[in-house]
This record gives C-alpha cells, structure tokens and sequence, in this order.
C-alpha cells in the first residue's frame, strides 16, 4: 500500500522566478567563455605554429622563411585574435582573463619572435595594442592586452630566442647569437626586478628559473664557439675567426 | 634602452595596482572579522537562542559590514572596469557573508534571500560594482550545509516540525539549483555537496516520522512560517 | 627528398590524432551533460514522482545518449584497434550512465540490469566498441550508493513495502559481487562501500519490520512493482 | 541465478585480464634485456670494430628481439582492439629498439630507417599491431644522441671523413624534424635535444677541416660507406 | 683513408677473469631472487583469494565458507609457501626480504583471518613459524617469518576485519562484531607501542592511520546497532533485543 | 691561512650546537615514547576501563614525562636566548602531552585543563622555558578530536548521558576558541577541525535524544559535573 | 567564564605575536626588493660592465640594506630572546645578501669576505642580533655557484686569465668547507653542490689552456692577486 | 592475555635489535668521517701533488679505517645470519671506502682493485662478514665518476699522456661491466652514468691527439704504468 505524495507539487515560484534568472545569466556567461576558450585555443595552436616556422630559418632562406611567419602571423591576427577581440570588452578583460591569456601569451611570444628576427628589436606592448585596435567594432571598448599577458609571453619568448641562437650558431651566425644573449640578458635582467611585484607570480617565478637556464645555455654556446675559434685566430694568421666554416652552408656547394 | 623604458612604465603601472590591492585586502581583512561575528552569533540558534534574539544581535553587524562594502566601491572607483582584477581578494568573504545573510532571511521569513535582496543588504548594485551571481550562489550552498546541523539540533531541542520545513526548502533549493547548467567549477562542486545536506534532511524526517513525531499531516497544507 | 616525404606523411599523422582527440572529447562533453539530465530526471524519484512519469522522461535522454555512442564509434571507426588509446576520455561517463540505466531498469523490473542489456541499451556491442566489463561493474557499485536514499524517502512516503524488496536486491547483488576476486583498485574500493548501503537498507527494513509497518509475508509472493 | 552466472563470466574475464598483461609484461622484459645486448653490441664501434662485424654480432640479436615482438603478436590476437591498452607497457623498449636499428641501418647504408623499414625488421606492421609513429620519432632522436660520440671516437681514431658524413646526415634529419609541428610533449623535448648533437658534430667538422685534416672535397661524390 | 686500431685488441684480462666471477654471483642472486619474488607473487595472489573466501561468509554458511578457506590456506602453504621455504636458507632471510615480504604478510593475513574466525584468537607468530616447519628439508636452515612482517600483516589483518565486522552486523551477529571490535582495539593499542621501536616503519605509521579508522568504523557500526536495538527494549518488553531481525536471514523463508 | 683560521671557528661552533641539539633531541625521542605509552593507558577508556584505572595508570607516566622536561630545561640553561632554535624539535611531542593531559584532566574533573595547570604538570614555567601558548591551543585543539570516539563507545557501553556532557564542554570550547583572531596556519587549521567533532557529537545526542535514550530533562536543570 | 577570561588573555597574546611578525616581515619583504636590485646591478658584470661601475651601483644598495637591517634589530629588540622564533622570516633574504656582499667584495679584492666583515657591512654584531654562521655559510655557497657562469662570459670577453684566478680561489674556499663537519641539512646539500661549481671551473680551465689561451706561465709563479 | 604476552616478546626483541643498530650506526657515523678525511686528501690529486705524497697520507686512514670494520665485525657476531638486516646502515660508506681504495690503487699500480683485494684491505672476509659484491661494483662505478676530472686537470696541468690510459682503463672497466646481468636496481643505473665519464674522457683523448699533444703511439705498445 502506498501513500505517497509527491513532495514537488507545491514549488516554491519566486523562487523559480529567481532562478530562471541566474540560468539565463550563467548560460549567457558560459557560452561566451566557451567560445572564448576555443579562440584562445585556436591562437595558441596557430601561434605555436609561426613559432615552429621561425624555427626552420638556415642561412640561406631568412628573407624567405620570415616572410611566411610574418604572413602567417598576420592570419593569427585577422582569423582568430580577431574572434577574441569581438567577444570581449569591459569588465570581461580580468572576468574572462583565464579563459584568454594563455592564448593571448602565445600571441605575444610568437610576435616578439617574428619582430626580433627581422628588427632585432622588442616588439612593445603598445605596439602590439595598437595592431589590435583595427580589429574591433569602434563602438566597443577595444581590447588590449595586459602587462601581465605580454611579460608572461616576452618570458616565454626566452626560451625561443635560446633555440633560435644554437641553431644559429649551427649556421656560423655568431654575431647574431650574440645579440641574442645580449637581448636576452636584458631581459631576464629587466624582469628579476619586475617579478616580485607581479600579482599571481608563482608561474612567472618558475618561467625565470627555466629563462636563466636559457640565458646560460646561450652563453655557454657562445663561449664555446669563441673558445674554438680563438685558437685558430693564430692558425690562420688573422684576427677574424672564420666562422663560417660553421655549419651546413659551408660543404655543400 | 627602448626595453629598459617600456619596463619602467610597467613597474609603475604593477606598483600601483599593487598599492590598490594593499588597501583592498585590508578592508577584506575587516570583513572576513565582522563575518566571523556574524557567524558566531548565528551558531546560537543551535543552541536554540530565540530566533529574534539571534537576528537583533546580527543586524548590527550587517550594518558594519555594509559599511566595508562601501569602502570598497570607493576603493574600486578608482580602476573602472578592473573590478574582477581584484575579485579574487574579497571573494570568499562576500560568499560566507552571503551564505549568512540567507540564512537569517530564511530563519525570519522562510524563504530564500534573492540575488538583489542579498544586493540590497550589502549596499551594492548602486555602482558598477554589484554582487557577483556565482559568488551568491555559492554563498546559497555554503548555507545550505549548515541546514542539517540545524535540523538535527532543533529535533534535539524538541521541535519535529523543522525537518518537513527544512526539507521543503531543500528540496525546492535543489531543484532550483538543477534549472542551471553548470560548468566543472567551484560552484559545481559546492553544488554536488548540497546532495548530501538534503539527504541528511531526508534521514532527519524520516526519524521523526517513522516514530510518529512528526505533527499531523493537516499542518503541511497550512504556512510555511516559524 | 624522401626523408622530407616520410616526414610530411608524419605531420599529417600528427594533426589527424590531435584532431581526433578534440573530437572525442567533445562528445564525451555532450555525454558528460546528458547524464547529467538523466540523473535529474531520476532524482523525482526520491520526492515521490510516479515511476512511469521518470521512465517516460528518462526515455527521451536515454535516447540522446544512445545518439551520442553512434557518434563516439563512428569516430572510433577511423581509428581502428585504437580503443583503448582514448578509452580513458568517456569512461567516467559511461560508468555514470550504465548506474543511471540500471536503476531504472530496476525500478521497471525489480531485476539488475545484465552486461548484454546494458550494452544494448547504449547501442554498443554491433562493433568492435562494446561496454567495458569493469565499467559496467563500477557503474552497477555507483547505482547501489543510490538505494539508502530510495528506501528512506519510500518509506517517509508510507511505502512500507519497498524496505524488503530494496533488502532483497542488494543481498543478491553483494553475494554476486563477492564471487569476484577483486584486486586492490578502484572497483574493489567502490565494492567495499556497497556494504555500507546494504546494512542502511537493512536497518530502514528493521525500522519498518519493528513496528509492525511492513505487509505480512504473502505480499512476497506478488508482483514487485509498485 | 541469472545474476550468478553473470559474475561468474566476469570473475572469468577479470582473472583472464590480468593473466594477459602478465604474459606481455615478460615479453617486454625480455624485450629490453635483448636491446641491452645490442646496444653492448653496437658500443663497439666507438672502438673501431668492423662495422661489418658490429652488423653481423648485431643480426643475431635482432632476429631474437624479432621473435619477442612476434610473441608479443601472437598474445595480442587474444584480445584484438586493445593494441592501446597494454601499449604503455612495451613502449620504451620499442623505442630503445628503433635508435639501434636506425642506429646500425645508417652505419649500413648511411641512410635513415624509414619507418616501413623498422616495422619490417621488427616482424610488425602486418596485423593490427604496427609500429607506433610517435615511438618511431623518438626512436630516431635517441639514435641522434650517439652521433656526436661516434664521431669523436672516430676522429680520434684518424677517420677524418666521418665528421662530413655525418653533419650532412644530422643536418638533415634535422630539418625534417623542422617540419613537424610539435607539441609540448616527451617528442619536442627529445627533439630539442638534437640541436646540441648536431652543434657538437659541427664543432668537430669544424676542428678537422681548420687544421686540414678533411679529405679533399672530391671525396663527397663517392660512396658513404667507411 | 682509415688508421684504425681497435682499442679493445688488448683487453685486460685478469679484469675479465675478476668481471666473469662476479657475473656468476650475480646470476645466481638475479635468478634467485626472481624465483622468489615469482613464488612470492604466488603467495600473495593466493592469500588474497583465501581472504575473499572468508568474507563470503553469511549466517548459515560459516563451516562449509571456512572450512573451504582453511582448505584453500592449506594449498598456499603446500604448493607456493613450500617454494618460499625451499628457496630461503640463513643469510637470504634478510638478504632478500624485500623479494618476498609482501608475499608472507598476506600470507599473515589469511592464516590469521582464518583463524580469527575459527577460534576467535590471534594466531601467533611462532604456531605460523612450526607449521612451516614440515616443508623444509631437515638439513637446512628453516624460514622463520620475521617479527617484522609478522607484525606487517596483523597491520592488514585489522582491515579485513573492519569488512567482516560490517558484514556480520549486516547478518545480525551483533555479538561477534563486538567480539571482533574488543580484538581490534587490542591489537591497536599493542601495535601503537611498538611502531616507534620497529625499522623501516614509514609503511607502518601508514598503516596504523588506516587502522584506526578501521576501529572507528567498527565501533560506529557497533554504536549505530546498539542504539537502534536499544530503543525497541522497551517496546518489545524485552531486555534482549531482537538482533535476529537484521539482515537477510529473517526474511527468506 | 685566514681563511682556514675562520673556518676552525667555524667548525668548533656547528660542532657545539650539533651535540646540543642531539642531546636536545635524545630527550625529544625519550618523551615521544612515554607520551605513547600513556596514549595507549588511555585508549583503555575507549574499552569502558573504570575512569580512575585510567588516570592511576597515567599518573606513573605523568612523572616520567615531568622529568623528561626537567631536563630539557637543564639543557636549555646551556644556551640562553635559543629557545626558539630548538623549538621544533619537541614541539609536535608537547602538544601530544598537552592533549593527554587535558583529557585525562576533563575525564577526572570534566572541565578543561588551564595554561598554567598544564605548565604545572610538565614542570614548566619556572624558568624561561615555559609553555608556548600556541603549542597549548593545538594540544587542546587534538583533545577535542578524541571526544566523538569517546562518546560513540559511551553509549554504546550504555552510558546515555554522556552526550549532554561532551556536547556542553565542546560548545563551550569551541565558543573560547572563536575569540581567538586565527590566523591561516597550522593552528587555525586543527580548530576548523573541531567544528566535525562538534557536530559529531551533535548527531550522537540527536540519536540518543530521538529514540528516548537520554535520561530524563529534569537532570539538564542541575549540575553539568561528572 | 573562566574558559573566557583564559582565552581573553591567550587572545592579546597572540595579537601581539601577530603585528610583531607582520612588522618583521613587512621588513623582510623591502630587504627581498633591495637584494634583487642588488642582484640586478650585479648581473651586469656578466656583460663585461667595468667592475669600479658595478660596485659603485651596488654601494648605494648596500646602505639601504644596512637601514632595513637597523630596523628589524629595532624591532627585535622589543622581544628579547625570541630572534630564533622568526629567525625564519627574514633567513633567506640574508642570505641571498650575504652571497651578493661576497660576490662583490671578491670582486674588488679578489678575496673571501669575511663573517665579521659581512657582519659590519650590514650593521649587525653590535646587539644580540648577529649574523647567524650557518646563514653566512650558505650565502658563501650561493656566491660560489655563480662563479662559474661568470668565468665562461669573462673569457668569451678575452679575459683568459680569469679562469686561473677563480679556480684558485673556488678551490681554496672548498678545502675550507672540507674542514667543518656538516650533517645532513640544507647547507650540507649546498656544499655538495659546490663540487659542480669547481669542475666547472676546472673545465674553464682546461678549454682555455689545452688552446693556449692562458696567459704564459709565469705568472702562476708569481703572485695570485688581481 | 596471550595477544599481550606475544608482543611483550617482540617488543624485547625489537628493542635489542634497535640497540645493536645504534652501535652500528655509531661505527658507520665514524667510518663517514674517515672517508670524508680520506677522500679530502685524496682530492689533492687534482692539484697535481706528486702521487706518492697522495698515498701515503691515504695509508693512514686506511688503516683507521680498518679498525672501524674490525669493531663492526665483533658487533655483528653477536647477531649471525642478521648480516643483512644491518646492511643498509654502513653500506653508502662502504661504497664511498671502495671507490676511493680503488683510485688510490689504479694511480699505484694502473690495475683495478680486485673483490678480494678491497675484502684484504678492509680486513673483511675471514669472518661471515664479508664485502658484499654489488657494494664493491657500486663503488667501483663511484670511481669512474672522479676520472673525467682527474683527467681534465691532469691535462691543464701538461700530462698529456694520462688520457689514454685513462681511456684504455675506462673502456677496459666498462667491458667488463657489460659482462654483468644487471637489474633495475642502483647498481644498474649507477653503471649508466659510467657511459658518461667515458665519453668526457675520449673527448678529452679527442682534444689532446687532434693537436698533437698525445706522445707519439709507440708508446701505446710499451707499459701501462705511471
Ligand atoms: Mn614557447
Ligand atoms: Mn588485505
């Protein structure tokens, strides 16, 4: 025998009422960062690519090679930043930053790589801002990307530069791995100060550690090839070590 | 050179926003105190202090608390549209002072405290800065958690009526809560847990109906109020 | 060169199972969801909703599910042999759904939901893509952590009935279980808590037997739906 | 009854289960004894042994990993589609075995292991159970590894030729690498890696060309072999 | 051109003759000890299925259960202790204790489980020690289970006892849970002196904790029936509760 | 030569704390070993063996222990203004003690052991090696997690009055506790605790309340002592 | 009531403790942001900056450092004997200090700074607060593990001799240590890792003279000072 | 009763067993000392001190060392067949005592130090006690660690002759090893490090012989010794 009564008949409305409310607003956020979610991932994917593309530089191709990174980036900027940019606006920019920024890290790193190699020179913030603005309905507030974004992705960056320099040591481009450390240098130097004082910064104190084993990777590569070098400077009787007897460019006619 | 200007005028920008936050996290240090008060006078309702008693004692630090949300819009003036920047450092606060506020709202009038009740009580909503909806619902099921322990004080106390209100609440909570489509987050999980407040409720009821404790079933179809 | 045409054969390769990947993932979201419905469904079981009122409704999510395994094993379909390169994204799925179909496969028939039927139920087996064995046998453990709650709020609804036969259920399924020789992991552990559930129901049948609550004995002998 | 006879078809696929991946965990320590004895094997020609002796002692020991793999084979037809779900426990020996192949293969033809090739040395690829591309790759990174070792020793030993060779073979392996996209994973590590071999390479070309050690560039038309 | 000279042409000899000796050492310890840890193994495997014996234990099946798993004990003894014991002589008995611990602490268990259950006593270490006695050849050196993992396994034993004790409440044996919590609690306080003083006892701190949730999870079991039957005392007019009417026993005819 | 002048010193002054700190330590390891001895004279409690046994037993202990701190302080004298050095090293071993005497001081007198009544009893506070409160607060912080175990075993031993005892101390310890200003450390932590013993015991009050168990109400008017 | 006054005075108590520590570490924190800049200025000897500029740069650091240290002795003052109860909470920033005051001084005068000497440099010694000696120790390993890095960019800068003079100088330091008997702790582990630093160094060493890049020999017979 | 009286035996046991490893553990505490003295004197090979010096400071510690095992073979009679229970707390020293017998004995005679000859000059061997076998492999691996720096500073100190010795004994050393059947133990992993000193030691062989500083290779022919 039963006597049940179901306990939903007499539901509690202004409660619903309540609720029907909040769905709408929880729907509306998470959908937004969804589709937040799948731009950044899209520009992580495809600025992991132009990284990747920077990274097949020999001697003999740079022009080439860079042209299509830089080609490539541009596509990064118009196919998938441009998503980001019309989805966010307003308080969004702190609300949503975890859906974005390691998207956004990866933008930044792969531009700054792009503009070192052809530039030599750090790609700004404002730079890289200003790139953004065309991008987004001028009636909206227009997204900019946040120091914390670019100085994640410029610590980053270190680490590409430290692949970028042995591989140009392997090409007899000593000069340029110089300058690499030296910019490097700068870098890690500049952000041991900035670091303490950054919000959240247990990730940027392990990336600090990782950027000064690229600083002494890349210095140790270049003491190496100056080592080398140096004692042949007698040998050959001139001041100028020869290093382009480095590399794969040197035996193949 | 270029690299070591940029870099200063990040540092002035970090050292800034760092001092902002300074002041912030002092003015949440107060309220997580008040909270603490707040709570420790609400936990005498297990003690089965007179409901009135209970939130006369409460009102007073619902108006100091009130005053530190003031202070902190003021504060937040001064970074429009950086609100969720700082979010984080007041955030549980705000969730345990909700889950407070809805439970004397519920204690006085049996039902649930709304997101612009809860708004209201807090003096915010006025500026751009507002109660967060996921912050109140969070705050709705840490309250949730403190209804068993409720419910199995007040049948100790001799009360056999709260377990059919408690349950009724839950009950409609809950299914409230399922209209919401969540994501795999805090409030989910905070969520998940309200499963077991309402089963504990259930076992409650079950104790005291099964020994004839509860009153007559005619009491159901009357009001829900204290 | 043909260094480079083996190496472009592996970027592709590369892309293709990243790809995949995404994809399955994707569904085992949507699935991730469904059951999610479904349990809500399930859940107006506890507050008294006529069983075929939560049959019907469950149907209807029972069929999108279905919908979302055709998809997993077209997909699957693709790559084959490599199900168990990418089982470990819909398992904990797939254990929820089978603890949702075989509760209401028990509360339609009285009978535990088999391995074949479950399958069935999924539109799994055709394939080489069948129901995991130790899936299936978790997900049975999770259904039995849902029959204490059934049988208290069953009997706070006067079904004095259902005590015994939930009693009777559980004993089997416990016995059957301790057949297994279960090694030290995850499905051992979740067996260990099934005891739990069986001396709860055992102590409602008590409860309800003590007072003189449940039918006499030739109730036994009839049908076991309600 | 029914349910009985249920559990006792899983108590039998339970203990079935774990006898099989019992049987594949010591093929794959068989596996990896042999690997050691060809690595031990292949050593030698850091002290100028023969490369036609090293390949020969070498023959013997593939054909018996040859028939570990064909062991391994066999065990996998008893439980078709689950290629994946033992996979982790052979993997590092598969990939072990790749380097020395390619390892013994470039010393033989002063060509790369295709990935056909290791498949088909190693008795895999014509069921289901082929070799996995992604241990393919770090196979070949690991073999990248010895290089920079090998020619030390060789020079070392007044094959002044070596260095060329073998800058040339790295060079571009690893601008087929370069073409991959990889992601941040085990691969990319090891890939990363091949950059200090070929710098290293490149150091000792660089040593043996300034002090004229290097044959005369006509060398480069004619054959790689030593 | 090639000037090769094989560097292993003069090989050391008397290094090799040193190098050969200990690779036969080393053998014959590798073979060992892996034919021990195969019986080992075996032990282990056994034991645990001798243990889930036991617990298939209801009301009415006790004697027939047990007498199956005191059987079932007797063929691990026979057939995979008896390798063990074959296999184990003088110094190995702490050589390669490792190879074989975890066998014999499972092996504890189930010898002690079983005969927990039979005569409500703890089995003790030097009964386990004489019947192993027989399986050993006369002129060797016999194993002795260690104090070690002696105590190891009574560690575990307290686990399986936890189950048996929910599932004897679970059959209405109310009294032998008590007895099994009272046996618990001893074990407990006995073992909670001599942890500090055993070596090696990391494992064993970890397995005190999980002890004494397993008496909490007794005695709440215990608290839980007795309240329960306590208040029908009164209501049945009886001083002894009925505990009969728990479990499956009372409603199948 | 300076540098290796300096490094004497050096090597003179870690050799002297080296040996003061394993002299400190030998003690620690000394009062590690009684505090388990009277842990396991007070878990006879659990088994329902007569209150004064228990603190007879204890009382041997207790002396042993006094002396161990005696000569720790000796030790101490040694070193003036290191007290805090070498804190670590018997401060997890205090707050044991602490915890042990409080409860075998509440079982004989059923209020809570004071500061200063525990400093007397180890023989501290005479000279500067006192207490440190925070070891004290944790001490009692541990009783508290003792008190469920003690009241579950209390009724079940029949004892249906306990509950009311252990729930009036506990709440008012925890409302002592909730003056204090925590902050986020180990301290705060194992208070947070005492919120699940609290409500613990709670439950096994309802239990015993709802079934009648509890003697009658008259007995809450008088006196709460043993 | 006696309860509460007891935690009215623990109350107090631990307030005090509380802004006393907060103090301490609000000066901890500004000595953590003056070494950085310290170690900022630092890094740029490793860009060959002349060393008379490094060390003027750092001068200035080095007198904010001493004020912060005045002040902390300040505060320390109002506790007396409680410096090793937060010793912990200022230990690393000095002795990252130390390690910078000794990279400096050997750089000025090519000689290990002393204990007393970093003592005054940063204004301790006078009071009962002084360097603490295992503090000074683990400062001196933290200086020797940059020695390395600064060897391999003083050559790539053409300064061969550099090498000569640390490995001197590195190999002096760790005979020193040899001497003092560490036990197994944090600076032991330090220590050990000064053995990597010396071969290092060595490996400098050797590149440098294997080339005959190392100034002649002469000099070694000759003074070792800059 | 007799669970009590059982581990009364134990505990008596167990405390003997505890007090004989203190004993131990105080001689190993000294052996540690003496190896540390001996390795210290050891190090200054490194610093080119003419070798006979080297020895003879050895043999003094070598003969402290004895003792030290001496008066651990008469505590270990009291214990027979315990051998192994103990082993673990002297055996890191041994190793350490090994791999340094064994340097001084290679830069003596350029011979490996034999089992039996390390047994003879530990004065282990008559008794049951005896060098266990894989603690003389281990610490022979130890000693190959400390050869790619012995030769390093030997070549900078212009003994262009040792890396070929040492190579020819390294690669001797590591021949045999491949003789052994190693498990996936320490000594396993301890022996692949061994790959590395060999290879730091041919490119040191490399760098000396490309630039004609190795002595001519009649020398090869002629005698291994110093
Ligand atoms: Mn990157
Ligand atoms: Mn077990």
């Amino acid at each position: 025998g039963s006597s049940k009564k179901p306990r939903t008949l007499m539901v509690d409305s202004a409660m619903q009422d309540g609720f029907a409310k909040y769905a709408e607003y929880l729907n509306e956020l998470n959908d937004k960062r969804e589709r937040i979610v799948k731009a950044s991932r899209d520009v992580t994917i495809n600025s992991k690519k132009v990284i990747f593309q920077v990274h097949r530089i020999s001697r003999g191709n740079k022009e080439e090679v860079l042209a299509t990174a830089e080609n490539d980036l541009a596509n990064v900027t118009k196919q998938y930043m441009s998503k980001l940019v019309k989805e966010l606006q307003g308080t969004d920019f702190w609300k949503l930053r975890r859906a974005y920024t390691f998207g956004v890290q990866e933008y930044v790193e792969a531009a700054t790589l792009c503009n070192f190699c052809k530039t030599g020179t750090l790609l700004n913030l404002s730079e890289i801002n200003a790139s953004l603005l065309p991008l987004s309905d001028p009636s909206m507030e227009p997204l900019q990307i946040n120091v914390l974004d670019y100085i994640l992705g410029i610590a980053d960056l270190t680490g590409e530069l430290m692949r970028l320099a042995i591989g140009r040591i392997s090409d007899g481009e000593v000069e340029y791995a110089k300058k690499i450390c030296s910019f490097v240098r700068d870098i890690y130097r500049e952000l041991t100060l900035l670091v303490p004082i950054m919000e959240d910064n247990a990730d940027m104190k392990k990336k600090m550690e990782t950027m000064l084993q690229s600083v002494v990777k890349i210095e140790n590569a270049c003491y190496s090839v100056h080592v080398r070098g140096s004692e042949y400077i007698p040998l050959l009787g001139t001041n100028d070590p020869d290093f382009s007897l480095f590399g794969a460019a040197d035996f193949e006619p | 050179l270029s690299i070591e200007k940029q870099f200063e005028g990040f540092r002035a920008h970090l050292e800034d926003s760092n001092s902002l936050r300074d002041r912030i996290r002092a003015v949440a240090v107060e309220m997580e105190s008040v909270t603490r008060i707040l709570y420790s006078n609400l936990l005498l309702v297990h003690q089965s202090l007179p409901i009135s008693e209970v939130l006369e004692k409460a009102a007073r630090q619902i108006e100091v608390l009130k005053g530190h949300y003031g202070r902190l819009a003021e504060i937040l003036l001064e970074c429009p549209g950086q609100y969720y920047r700082y979010h984080g450092d007041w955030r549980s606060e705000t969730q345990t002072a909700v889950s407070l506020l809805a439970f004397l709202h519920w204690l006085e009038t049996g039902n649930l405290l709304k997101h612009e009740e809860a708004e209201k009580k807090l003096g915010l909503g006025v500026s751009e800065f507002g109660l967060d909806i996921e912050d109140y619902l969070i705050g709705i099921c840490f309250m949730s958690n403190e209804l068993p322990r409720y419910v199995v004080n007040q049948v100790t106390a001799g009360d056999y009526d709260s377990p059919r209100k408690v349950l009724k609440f839950l009950t409609d909570l809950h299914a409230a809560f399922r209209m919401l489509n969540l994501r795999n987050d805090f409030l989910r999980k905070k969520f998940d847990g309200m499963k077991y407040d309402l089963r504990r409720v259930e076992e409650v009821f079950y104790d005291v109906k099964i020994r004839g404790l509860a009153p007559v079933d005619t009491a159901e179809e009357h009001s829900m109020q204290t």
